[in-house]
Parts: C-alpha cells; sequence; structure tokens
C-alpha cells in the first residue's frame, strides 16, 4: 500500500461519498469532479496515462460541466425543507451497505490476495493503443463513433423546445 | 480573398504604433499636470470680477446694483450693498458671494453686467476639501485684475477696453461742458469738498 | 562553448540537485523545476501586462502607463502592490467556500500544463507519453474553475458570464484539438519531445523543417491561433468578460488578491497555449534557419513566445470584439468542418511523401493548398453571404 | 495485502458509494452521478487487472476501460438530455415525483 494510492483512493471515495451526501447539488457535482481527479491519478499510479488523461479531459472537462449546467436548467440549488433523499432511505443505504461489504468480502477472501505482486512495471504506450485501435479494435471503434454520433444528434433532439410549445415567460 | 479586411486592419494597427514613435503629431495626449493645453479665447469655467487700478476693493468695478442676482438661473450669486454710516448706500459691494458648487457657467451676469464688471474666468483648477466653504467664492477671491482679464481672454478685453474709455471720454466731456455751463456751482462743490 | 550555453540551466539543475543529500534529490528535481518555472512566468506575465498596457497605448496612438519609474517600467510593481493590499470582498450571499477556491482551481491546471511543455534542448519538467493529451485535460480543468468562479458570486451578470466563458471553452476546445491531431498524425506520437524532435533538420540545408511550412500545417496552424486566442479568453473573443455587456462576467465579484490570480491565471494559460502552438507548429526550440543554430535552444524558444506575446497584443489592439452568436458560428460552422477537412489534407500529405517525379514537391504543395484554401474561400462566402454579411457597401460614407 | 486486492477494495467502495447514491438520492441527475461512479469502479478493475494481470502487453484492460469512458460520456449526454425533458414536461428533475411510467 503506497502513499500515492492511499492519498488518491481517499480523494476518490471522499469525493464520491461527499458528491452522494451533500444537500447542494451543484456542490455534489464539483465534489464528482473531484472524485473523477481521483481515479485519474489512481489511473496514472496503475500506469495508464492515456486513460488517466483520457478520464479528466471526458470526465472534469465534460460530464462534470455537463451535470452541472444540466443541475442549473433542472431547478434552483436549493429548495428549502426538501428531504435530498427518496423517502423510506435507509432500505438503500442497507442495500448499498450489503453489497459493499459482499464484495469486499468476496475481494478479501479471492485468489487475487494470495496472488503475487506483480514484478514488471507494464506501461501503455499510446502508439501501442492507436495501433491496437486501428487493428483489433477497430469495429468496436467504428460502432463507438456511430455511438456518439447517435448520441449527439439523440441528445440535441430530446433537449430541442417542440415547435409547438410556446416560449416560457 | 475572404479575410483580407483583418489583414487591412493589423496593417492599420502596425502603421499607429510605428508612427507613435516618430511622428509626434500621432500622440496627441497632453500629460496634464506637467504640461498645460493653450486654452482658447472663448473658454469660460466660472465668473469673476474685474477690479482696475491696484486695490482689490477699491477698483472693482462692480455697483452692486444686483442685476446679475436677479437674473442669475441657479441663484448662485448673492449680493449686499455697502452702506455708509447714515444708510446711504455706496455703490460697491460690501458683500458678493458666488457658489461656484450651483453656478453652471451660463454666462448669463457677463450678459446682463451695464458694467463690465462681472467675466468669465478660465481657472478650472478649483477643487478643494470642503465642499461647502471651499467651494463658496467671496468677493476676495472673486476679483482679478483687469491684466488677468486681458491675459487670459485679449480681444474680448480690448473690445471691453475700448468701450470703458470710450464711455469715461463721454463722461470726461459732458462733466466738462456742464462746468463750462455752470462754472460757478461746480467750483464752489469743488470748494465744498 | 556552446554546449555550455546550451545546456546552462540543465547543468545548473543538476548542480544544484547533486550537492543535495541523498534522500533530498528525487523531492528536489521536480521542486526546482516547478519553482523555475513559477518564477520564468510570473515575472514574463509582469513583463507582458507592462508591454500589453503601453504597447495598446501605442496602437491607440497614446503613450500607456509612464509614471512609475523610468519610463513606466516599475508599473507592474504598483499593479501588484495595489491588487495586495485592495480589501478582498467576499459577498454576502455567495457560497464562501468555493468562491475562495475558484482562483486556486483556475491556476493549479495552468501551472500543472506547463510540466509537459520542453522549453529547450533537455529542458522538460515530465516527458509523458501522452503529453499532448495532459496539456488538454489539463485545460479542460480550467473550465470548472470559470463556473465555480461565476456561480459562487451568486449573482446573475457572474452566472450568465461563466455560461458564456464554458459554451465558448467547449466549442473551441473542438477545433484546438482537432487542429494538433495533424501533427500527431504525422508524427506519430503525443509526446511533446518527441514532436519537437520530429521537426529537426533542415529543407534544402537551410529553412527549418517545421509543420508550419507545410500547407495543411500552416492551415492548421491559424486554426490553433484561433482557437486559442478564444480559449484563453482574450480579445476578440473575451465576450465572458465583455464589460458592456457582463460587466466583467465571472470575474464581477472577485477583488484584490483573488482577482489578480485570475488575471495571472489567464496570462499564463495564453502563454502555455502560445508554447504549445510552438511546440507543435514552428519547431519548438529549433532555430529557424540553419545558420542561426548556434544560438542557445531557450533562446529560440523564449523569442518565439515573445514573438506570440506581441502577436496576441497586436491582435488585441486591432480586432473588436465578436457577437455572441457569430462566436458560436463561427466555431461550429467555419473552424470546425475547415480543420476536419484539414486532417484530409494531411493525410493526402502524408501519403503523397514517396512521389518522386519531376516537379513532385511543387505538385504536392500546390494540390494541397488548393485543397485547403477553395473549401475555405467556398465556406467563407457561403457562410458570409447568408448572414448577409457580404462585402458591404456604404451609401453615406464615402 | 497484495497491491491488486488494495485498488479492488477502492473499487468496490466507490462502487457501493454509487450504488448507495443510486438508491437513495431523489435527485435524477446526482443519480446519473451515481451510475458514473459505479461505471467508474468497474473502470478501476479492469485498469488494475490489466497492471496486475499475466499479459499486460495485450492492452486488453486499457482499450476497454477507454470504451467504457466513450460510452460514458454518450450515456452522461444522453441521460441529461432526457433528465431535461423530463423536467420540461414535470417541472422537476425528482424522481419520486414522475411517476407515470411506473406499470
Amino acid at each position: 500500500m503506497n502513499t500515492a494510492l492511499l492519498i488518491f483512493s481517499t480523494i476518490t471515495l471522499a469525493g464520491a461519498a461527499a458528491a452522494m451526501t451533500l444537500r447542494n447539488l451543484i456542490h455534489c457535482a464539483l465534489a464528482g469532479a473531484v472524485a473523477f481527479l481521483g481515479l485519474a491519478g489512481l489511473f496514472l499510479g496503475l500506469g495508464a496515462e492515456f486513460v488517466a488523461f483520457g478520464q479528466v479531459l471526458v470526465y472534469v472537462g465534460a460530464v462534470a460541466i455537463l451535470i452541472v449546467i444540466a443541475v442549473l436548467l433542472t431547478r434552483p440549488a436549493r429548495v428549502a425543507g426538501e428531504s435530498p433523499r427518496v423517502e423510506p432511505w435507509l432500505p438503500g443505504v442497507g442495500i448499498g451497505v450489503l453489497v459493499t461489504g459482499a464484495l469486499v468480502a468476496m475481494v478479501k477472501a479471492s485468489l487475487v490476495a494470495r496472488s503475487p505482486e506483480a514484478v514488471s512495471s507494464p506501461a501503455a504506450p499510446v502508439k501501442a493503443i492507436g495501433e491496437q485501435l486501428m487493428t483489433t479494435y477497430v469495429l468496436p471503434l467504428e460502432v463507438l463513433g456511430l455511438l456518439l454520433t447517435a448520441a449527439l444528434i439523440g441528445a440535441v433532439l430530446l433537449a430541442l423546445r417542440d415547435p409547438g410549445e410556446a416560449r416560457r415567460p | 480573398m475572404l479575410g483580407s479586411g483583418i489583414v487591412k486592419g493589423f496593417v492599420e494597427t502596425a502603421r499607429n504604433f510605428v508612427g507613435s514613435f516618430h511622428d509626434p503629431g500621432r500622440l496627441v495626449t497632453i500629460e496634464y499636470p506637467d504640461e498645460r493645453q493653450e486654452l482658447p479665447e472663448n473658454s469660460r469655467n466660472f465668473p469673476m470680477l474685474v477690479y482696475d487700478g491696484d486695490d482689490r476693493m477699491k477698483g472693482l468695478r462692480c455697483v452692486a446694483c444686483k442685476i446679475c442676482e436677479k437674473e442669475c438661473p441657479p441663484q448662485c450669486i448673492y449680493i449686499e450693498v455697502e452702506r455708509d454710516a447714515r444708510g446711504k448706500a455706496l455703490k460697491h459691494p460690501r458683500i458678493f458671494d458666488l457658489d461656484i458648487s450651483v453656478c453652471m457657467s451660463c454666462q448669463i451676469c457677463v450678459e446682463v453686467c451695464p458694467f463690465d464688471a462681472i467675466k468669465m474666468d478660465t481657472a478650472f483648477e478649483l477643487s478643494t476639501d470642503n465642499r461647502f466653504g471651499g467651494l463658496l467664492l467671496n468677493k476676495h477671491q472673486l476679483a482679478k485684475p483687469n491684466s488677468y482679464y486681458r491675459a487670459i481672454h485679449p480681444l474680448e478685453a480690448a473690445e471691453v477696453d475700448e468701450r470703458l474709455a470710450a464711455e469715461q471720454a463721454r463722461a470726461a466731456a459732458k462733466a466738462k461742458a456742464a462746468a463750462a455751463k455752470a462754472p460757478a456751482p461746480a467750483a464752489a462743490n469743488a470748494v465744498a469738498t | 562553448m556552446f554546449e555550455l550555453f546550451d545546456q546552462l540551466f540543465v547543468n545548473l539543475k543538476h548542480a544544484v540537485v547533486g550537492a543535495l543529500p541523498e534522500g533530498w534529490q528525487v523531492l528536489a528535481s521536480p521542486l526546482i523545476s516547478a519553482a523555475a518555472i513559477l518564477g520564468v512566468f510570473a515575472s514574463l506575465f509582469a513583463l507582458t501586462v507592462l508591454v500589453e498596457r503601453k504597447g495598446l497605448g501605442r496602437i491607440q496612438n497614446r503613450p500607456g502607463p509612464n509614471r512609475v519609474g523610468p519610463a513606466g517600467l516599475l508599473q507592474p510593481l504598483a499593479d501588484f502592490i495595489k491588487a495586495l493590499t485592495k480589501e478582498d470582498i467576499v459577498p454576502v450571499s455567495a457560497d464562501k467556500v468555493l468562491h475562495f477556491l475558484a482562483p486556486v482551481v483556475m491556476l493549479a491546471p495552468v501551472l500543472l500544463a506547463y510540466a509537459v511543455l520542453p522549453f529547450g534542448r533537455n529542458m522538460v519538467a515530465v516527458d509523458f507519453d501522452a503529453g499532448l493529451l495532459f496539456f488538454f485535460a489539463a485545460g479542460a480543468c480550467v473550465e470548472l474553475a470559470v463556473f465555480m468562479a461565476g456561480w459562487s458570486s451568486h449573482n446573475k451578470f457572474s452566472l450568465l458570464g461563466a455560461m458564456r466563458a464554458i459554451a465558448q471553452m467547449i466549442s473551441y476546445e473542438l477545433p484546438l484539438i482537432l487542429a494538433t491531431l495533424g501533427v500527431v498524425m504525422l508524427v506519430g506520437s503525443l509526446s511533446l519531445v518527441d514532436i519537437v524532435a520530429s521537426q529537426a533538420g533542415h529543407h534544402w540545408g537551410w529553412l527549418a523543417r517545421w509543420w508550419v511550412f507545410t500547407p495543411w500545417g500552416l492551415a492548421a496552424f491559424v486554426i490553433f491561433l484561433i482557437a486559442a486566442t478564444a480559449e484563453s479568453n482574450r480579445a476578440p473573443f473575451d465576450l465572458p468578460e465583455g464589460e458592456a455587456e457582463l460587466v466583467a462576467g465571472h470575474l464581477v465579484e472577485y477583488s484584490g488578491f483573488k482577482y489578480a490570480i485570475f488575471f495571472i491565471a489567464e496570462y499564463l494559460g495564453l502563454f502555455a497555449v502560445s508554447a504549445l502552438a510552438i511546440t507543435l507548429f514552428l519547431g519548438g526550440w529549433h532555430a529557424p534557419v540553419a545558420a542561426l543554430d548556434w544560438l542557445p535552444s531557450w533562446f529560440w524558444f523564449g523569442a518565439k513566445l515573445a514573438g506570440f506575446i506581441v502577436f496576441f497584443i497586436w491582435v488585441r489592439g486591432t480586432l473588436p470584439r465578436v457577437r455572441v452568436d457569430h462566436l458560436m458560428g463561427f466555431a461550429w460552422k467555419f473552424l470546425l468542418p475547415l480543420v476536419l477537412w484539414n486532417l484530409v489534407v494531411a493525410a493526402v500529405w502524408w501519403y503523397s511523401r514517396g512521389w518522386a517525379f519531376a516537379g513532385a514537391g511543387i505538385l504536392r504543395w500546390v494540390g494541397c493548398a488548393a485543397m485547403i484554401l477553395i473549401p475555405y474561400s467556398l465556406l467563407g462566402r457561403a457562410l458570409y453571404t447568408r448572414h448577409g454579411l457580404g462585402p458591404r457597401t456604404y451609401r453615406l460614407a464615402a | 495485502m497484495s497491491t491488486l486486492q488494495s485498488f479492488l477494495i477502492v473499487s468496490a467502495l466507490l462502487f457501493g458509494i454509487g450504488l448507495t447514491g443510486v438508491l437513495t438520492r431523489r435527485n435524477a441527475i446526482l443519480v446519473l452521478l451515481g451510475i458514473e461512479f459505479m461505471l467508474n469502479a468497474a473502470n478501476l478493475n479492469f485498469i488494475a487487472f490489466w497492471r496486475f494481470g499475466p499479459n499486460p502487453e495485450a492492452l486488453t484492460g486499457v482499450m476497454f476501460a477507454l470504451f467504457a469512458i466513450a460510452v460514458a460520456a454518450a450515456e452522461a449526454a444522453v441521460g441529461l438530455a432526457l433528465v431535461i425533458a423530463i423536467y420540461r414536461h414535470a417541472r422537476t428533475a425528482n424522481l419520486d415525483a414522475v411517476e407515470e411510467l411506473k406499470g
């Protein structure tokens, strides 16, 4: 357990926990961005530079901004006296805790615990990633391009104002 | 070609930039406290009282007729006549106050003054740290010598001087004629005083 | 002799690190790099502000600041003292924590971006394999800081300004990144050190082999410059701060040193993106012609950076602010198609590298240039006539 | 405890936080954020297994994480557009207020 792992996992988990518990939606979204940054740090520590920087670019640069703008577009950040949780919230927390506990227990009990430390520290060179994307993974890449285009058009169409709808004052 | 206008703009600003170093005509900025602009002949700011001779108070042309006080649109002038011991009005202001925080530089007082006593000054550095007393000028502060008036408004002052000289000459001629007509009373008067 | 000057700073750092005890060396090396970057670029910021104010003054036919010190040279110091001593006002209804954090979050990623830029031969803090991506990832964090500043101020102008800034930055990030892709495609690496190394050597023995000397490279460079101006919120794309309509955008409620930090971050971002343009298109620290190779590499980098700063000041003094709908239309309808097409041209350039017949070089050049210029002209004309913005005639003016 | 295991535990905790958030928060946007956390936890698993796996030169985990990030971006865009569309219809983004889809 090295220091970098400890720091970045703390940032990630604290950010995620804050994002799921804070009352103010904007604070939640920003805490989420912090969690994404921490995850990028974890990826960097694991030697996956490209994924780490991609994570920051996509999640902090795009998804967090999208979430923040969606929050601003949908409702005032703070509604007095309104609970931020669904009404019977205990079962949800219970299920979450149960699932987490089961996962952790399984990880602890699994063969992984006895697996030796990795001796080599592999890197993912950008060139190799690019070459694989263009050879082995070319079909997924094309499908992904199609999916992103479809998502773009779909998002625009969904968020477009209905032509019949009158302009709000 | 598309975008040529932008290139033209760049050339223009570059010409300005380079030109500002070797062409002094381009730099129109006057660095005010260090160098001062020559004020134009017709510039005006607030009124002043012109006096002749050396004595600031004796030489005042103002006779306290109060025409300017009545005519002043924002009513920034306050005049009281000097009276002698018997209560007879002397042709002289005891108080002549002018509030330059109220004055709007309309020059109506100058237009109506029959004695060419009130004229427009060009001084503009009148700021003070006291907005009540500091901006209320009394007759001592308002009094300016005729030479100063000549310096700031040479053309206008020459005309005024000419007119005043003509008036004086006319008055002198009249007095002379009167003296010729009735020398005795005049002589008697002279003796009496 | 050349070696001594060229590697002056590298050797200096090594000497300092070597003099430290063993355990400290790992920590000292990055710290020294960071301190050097911070020191150099913070003083460059002070200098730039002065040069900008004086230069803009000259462009507008006025002398500019000249009261503090000889010829106004101490103006940055006066500005600094003023920023430090000004009262730091936090609005009552503001989100105090975010209001405090926003300038920090703004400055930190900008400084991080400097880590991957090669300032000279062997002068790079971290040579990431995905350095370019790191640069853009760091740049992406700035948007969040702008939002934090705008939202936490609890002021409608600052929120509007932040929204505009975010929309503008996201829109112009696309052409910015796509413009760099041509270079990445031909070099085959995202590492900025590799990209600089790929521009070594000379055409015909004297002209440097920079990417800007290719048709697609020139087009990508111009698009990159436009997008970079917009990314760093500089005139003529400084709408987020549009004083006339938004007072100062997301900076409305900031004063004193917090405002100064935003200001510094903005300028440091400008330097970083200029340095990236130098690295990608202008050969990084390589000399422009072979005859000038004897000057040290860091000198060339600095000279190019100075050129960029002067250019950006010139742009600011020349072009009026763009209207907000034109700004978005320009990015999405004009720059984006052109930059995508430019990638195709870069590919054509790449595949035609093996041509060996007579006049192949000229044909390749002219062909690629035509492939860029014709769509540029056609697209531009089409967009302009649709908006009724073609060449204008004035009825009353001569 | 091996390093791989600690990464897996971090990932499990992140997944748990995301799941709890999804189950308890009322606001649709935060539910979406919780889903993103769960996706990210999966990504962390992929990268960790790639790093400590037997043949890291295959880059499979990295590839999967990259695709997952791209898909997550698309998902976020469409999801948030849906939230905005629902908000326009129901004037709220709270999930328990939009119950018309219930069978």
